[in-house]
């Protein structure tokens, strides 16, 4: 998760979500990065809005198997 | 041949009336003997006519009956046993359950008497019987009901048994059940046994427990679905719920290895947010925590 | 349950799922194909609407992912 | 999708999830082979335990059948 | 799913789910039989408990039964 | 439940479920066929309605709670 | 939250969560790094079983909405 975690912190800062910044803040961390996840993840993250992803997260109680409709 | 003899022996009016009752016994799948004790001709009538379209009632002297049976064979005369008392011959071709059925559905409550022997338990259900108090709580009590009053009227406080089955019907209990209006007779066709096909039934094997038929139903298709999920036999029912299997397989593996793929994005993200909020709801300190995360 | 993981990988890429391209899909995976088994599916799916079948597992919580990788 | 589903097929046969496997079926697929993602997934999947993955994705009923009623 | 409702029948009578009896249960349903169909479930039956698969809600927790190759 | 599988066999092809019928399949699969059973049967179903029975089982995750063995 | 994230990242790395570490990681991401919010949190953490926390958050709310098509 460590590689979605530093996505999550370059959107709190307003960083853009490049393959440069996430592998900074791993590096940083002295996670071993590789680069392949790191495309990867810019790439899955290029039309997802995490605003939106997040409210949803907060709008369902974590832990309860929300009922499927 | 043994019916030429008998036509010997026997008036000839009785012996055309075993012809009639045997051609009829012919053009039935199913010939039950049903008890029609206590049952006025006209009721009697008027329950024929119901039947019509489905089951054929005839009422003969138990005699001409007996050799009637005895007269076709082929197992029917197993149904001799049954003949005694007041009964008929009913010959269906509807299936012998659905006959039970039918006349069970068709038996109508009627009161009892005094000097009657109770066909079941007697019971004075609980409830308020809308009499006025006065000494007809003491006739309650007096049959075995747990009768008092209150609230300004003669109530029941429990369902009570107030005669068992077999036991005879008293003048003061039918008099109670009378001014109750409680009808504890079943007035109808009581079926005493059929022969179908081959087969003797008996009433308690007639009955037919349809809720416990549907369960079964259930249990077997929710049996079949498992199974076809669970080997992985796709039929049209069960290939959604096998489709739906695998693509939550893969997203279950694909959260738990955080694979960095556009459809699990969402999810991981909102796996992300509640980590953090749940490592957040450890921590006491607010000193440590940005304004959003804290209580 | 490999013949219904190649039936979900031709529905991503929007290839037809019929015999052919299952049996390729699985023959490359090395799987000892049983003709029969594709047929199968091939015939249940007939009627099915996959994306359906899809989007309605993808709104169940997905099982207690526990241990964090 | 389809790259997690490769992976699932090689799981179940056995095979073994590298580059050169999962790189075949999806070209048996006709996916557009992005070289990248392959290596993030099979590094993604180095320390997960699929097998205990898939079972815990049974946890939650299959396609979205409510809770009994 | 008649298909398998035979091949329960046969699992109750103790004969064998082999491709002949399924065919004559079906054939004596007027089934029209489609021999692929036998084939694969007689396959797809082949290493499954079938008293465990019939009775394993298809939806839970696999144990081990639940996802047979 | 033999008795039951063969009424669902026959319902999902569409014949009458009645006593020849029944007694067809059942003789097929070499059940010792209890005509009583047969005639039961078919005397229960015409109160049952087997459609929403199907669509009753298919609903509800049968089994309910895990029971590997 | 970029704290937090920060500490999850290094929870992951299996880095020691002190207060170099931490500042490493925003600084990375060019976080205007808040000594004291990052002391407050190395001190709140001391006490905390991180692993636990995260697990039980892990019961994924499924943000199935929000799936891209």
């Amino acid at each position: 998760m460590e590689y979605v975690y530093a996505a999550l912190i370059l959107n709190e800062t307003g960083a853009e979500i490049n393959e440069d910044n996430l592998t900074n803040v791993l590096d940083a961390a002295e996670v071993d990065v590789e680069e392949s996840r790191v495309k990867a993840l810019v790439a899955a993250l290029e039309d997802v809005d995490i605003e939106e992803a997040v409210e949803q997260a907060a709008a369902v109680p974590a832990g309860g198997a929300a009922a499927p409709a | 041949m043994s019916a030429e003899r008998k036509t010997e022996t026997i008036p000839q009016w009785k012996k055309e009336e075993v012809d009639d009752l045997v051609e009829t016994l012919g053009e039935y799948d199913s010939v039950g003997i049903v008890d029609i004790t206590g049952i006025p001709s006209r009721q009697l009538q008027k329950m024929r006519a119901n039947l019509h379209g489905t089951a054929e009632l005839r009422v003969s002297r138990n005699t001409l009956m007996h050799r009637a049976l005895d007269e076709v064979q082929d197992g029917l005369e197993d149904l001799e046993q049954y003949i005694g008392g007041q009964v008929g011959l009913i010959g269906t071709n509807d299936n012998p359950f659905a006959l039970y059925k039918q006349l069970e559905a068709s038996k109508t409550a009627a009161p009892i008497n005094a000097g009657e022997v109770a066909p079941n338990d007697i019971v004075i259900p609980e409830g308020d019987t809308g009499m006025d108090p006065g000494q007809f709580v003491g006739e309650l009590q007096a049959v075995g009901a747990e009768a008092r009053i209150q609230e300004g009227s003669i109530q029941v406080m429990a369902d009570s048994t107030v005669l068992e089955a077999g036991e005879t019907v008293d003048d003061q209990l039918a008099n109670v059940l009378g001014e109750l209006g409680i009808e504890p007779k079943e007035v109808g066709l009581d079926l005493r046994a059929v022969f179908a096909d081959g087969v003797l039934f008996e009433p308690e094997e007639l009955e037919l427990d349809v809720e416990e038929y549907q369960a079964d139903i259930e249990a077997a298709v929710a049996g079949a679905r498992n199974l076809s999920i669970n080997a992985v036999y796709p039929t049209a029912q069960t290939v959604s719920a096998l489709l739906g299997k695998g693509a939550g397989e893969a997203k279950s593996v694909g959260l738990q290895a955080a694979i960095e793929d556009e459809e699990l994005m969402p999810d991981l993200i909102s796996k992300a947010d509640g980590q953090v909020r749940a490592l957040a709801a450890q921590i006491d300190d607010p000193e440590a925590l940005p304004e959003e995360l804290q209580d």
